[in-house]
């Protein structure tokens, strides 16, 4: 099946992030297809490279880089990055700003758009 | 048709609005924060059990775990990851932010 | 069904102002309407605070979204459910909002979702 | 003590938990969503009313306006935020975020 | 009152894991902890979880704050009260919780908000 | 009397950063001293200088950068700056990265210290 995740908010304040990752993982891990995360509302701030947490707590945005290396889209949605300051010079390897009308083609496209937020 | 619940049933209202939407035999996922429904003995306890009559109830693992959440109500059935995309497969998903 | 049309939902949920939810997601929504998908929207919780008449955001100083949901209907988004018990909580009659909608029981908001394609909640 | 409440008191339990654990006296102010508590004939009006008895109730104009409440409970007064920072003057805030 | 001294009263209200707040919020606690001031935390609603012992964060693969939790005390934070009413509804118990606490009724807690400085709620 | 605020969400998402700001500027117009905004959890994404909302909206960290050049710190918190990306090089005038030290100085030291937050 094909599948594609929703995500609405930013990393470390709502394990929204964390969720979303995991089962995009178990999606991928069970043979689907998972073609593309599309960042919404605060979800956009997932994909910056400057994020640097603590040596000992996972690193949010290099998850989403290394499912982009495996062929998934990760995608910010440019009015919401916009707003919050996300911008192509900030964006971590193998993501993308796009508009709303990749998302729409997105939800036709698949079989499963799972949303995730808080 | 899969309902996801992610947040706290004692501090907002998506367990009780997920309940009056979902239809007789909907799956109910609990995660992040919505784990907490199902524990036993809280004051929401009763509606769970009451619901189980038409409707299954999971909850994921790693996030009971996280919460130290031993003790669940019996309707409850603990899935991991790969039991949430195998929800998925069957039913298109409904997330109760 | 023509395997290109499909059925999406959007849920607000949120109340206006407080949080960008409802003002991206209507965002979202004029965007999604203009694709031939089957779109409607389901107002549900302290969602039915969004369609209430009389909003008025200048003092506030914030963008207001008021223009949006009075152009719904030109793009073609006209099935719009409203949750009975909502509005009734929420001391509100149909009249108090700012756009013509359908009032409706849960049970029957939950017999349109189980048939979606795609539910979105906002 | 300035009370501040910021949530919708149908979705979150920002408003009760706030009147459980405010004292006699104690003024409180509706601020952003917190606004909705103040309209009239709604399912929390009867426990605004009710704690109106002990506590004084504000609600912020520009936060009414913006959600079009224009029929409040008579036990609230509507005020701008140079009356936010006069209550502020005279207690220390409690934000009940 | 020693004008330098502030009563600084923490107020847990959130669960933890799901938002950040119970730890970024622990981590606020320990740096004020470093000053000469009373500083304690209160326990309320949702917030009692973030006590709840047993927390196993490692197959979330999220950093947990069980230490911190173990630390408060030789930080000489060691006014913690939760509201016992929070607990009950919760069908929590004080032998559920990791650290010693001081289980009190609402309006307990309310008066020594009444006392506090500077209260931040997490 | 000496106020400072303390603001834990981020811009747009939420409705803190907008009512901490009226809030900030009602305090000044009534005399008293403003010494600080302390940025908190995700309330640290206030003051990105890359933040580029729509013509007709308010532009959040521009309102901060006008506050900081009246003489109120506007503070970020390290920590939680780093989780969410924000760094020196982003930062809009006016405003600086520091720790959690500094707010309880100024929790120590203002006579009110309110919090704006979701």
């Amino acid at each position: 099946m094909k599948f594609a995740i929703l995500l609405k908010e930013g990393p470390y304040n709502h394990e929204a992030a964390d969720t979303a990752y995991h089962f995009a993982k178990a999606v991928m891990e069970k043979g689907h297809t998972l073609t593309s995360v599309f960042l919404y509302n605060d979800g956009v701030i997932n994909v910056t490279k400057l994020m640097d947490p603590p040596q000992d707590d996972r690193h949010i945005a290099n998850r989403w880089s290394e499912l982009g290396a495996k062929g998934v889209r990760i995608l910010s949605c440019i009015a919401a990055s916009k707003r919050r300051g996300i911008e192509d010079s900030l964006l971590t390897d193998h993501s993308e700003i796009t508009g709303l009308g990749e998302l729409t083609d997105i939800a036709i496209d698949v079989d499963r758009l799972v949303t995730f937020g808080a | 048709m899969l309902h996801t619940i992610n947040k706290s049933p004692f501090s907002a209202d998506s367990f009780d609005t997920c309940l009056k939407f979902a239809q007789e035999g909907d799956p109910i996922l609990l995660i992040e924060d919505g784990v907490y429904a199902a524990q036993c003995s809280s004051k929401v306890s009763g509606q769970l059990a009451q619901h189980s009559a038409t409707n299954d109830f999971y909850a994921l693992s790693s996030d009971l775990k996280a919460r130290g959440i031993s003790v669940l109500c019996d309707q409850v059935k603990v899935i991991d990851y790969a039991g949430f995309v195998e929800l998925a497969e069957k039913h298109q998903v409904n997330s109760w932010l | 069904m023509d395997d290109n049309v499909k059925k999406m939902m959007h849920i607000v949920r949120t109340a206006p102002h407080g949080t960008i939810y409802t003002y991206e997601g209507l965002e979202m929504v004029l965007i999604m309407a203009a694709y031939d998908q089957e779109i409607s929207m389901a107002f549900i919780g302290d969602g039915i605070f969004s369609l209430k008449k009389d909003q008025d955001t200048t003092e506030l100083q914030i963008k207001g979204f008021m223009k949006t949901l009075g152009v719904l209907e030109d793009y073609d988004v006209e099935d719009i459910y409203v949750d009975r018990q909502s509005l009734e909580d929420r001391g509100l009659k149909v009249e108090d909002l700012f756009i013509p909608v359908q009032v409706l029981e849960a049970d029957a908001i939950g017999k349109l979702m189980a048939v979606q394609d795609v539910l979105i909640h906002h």
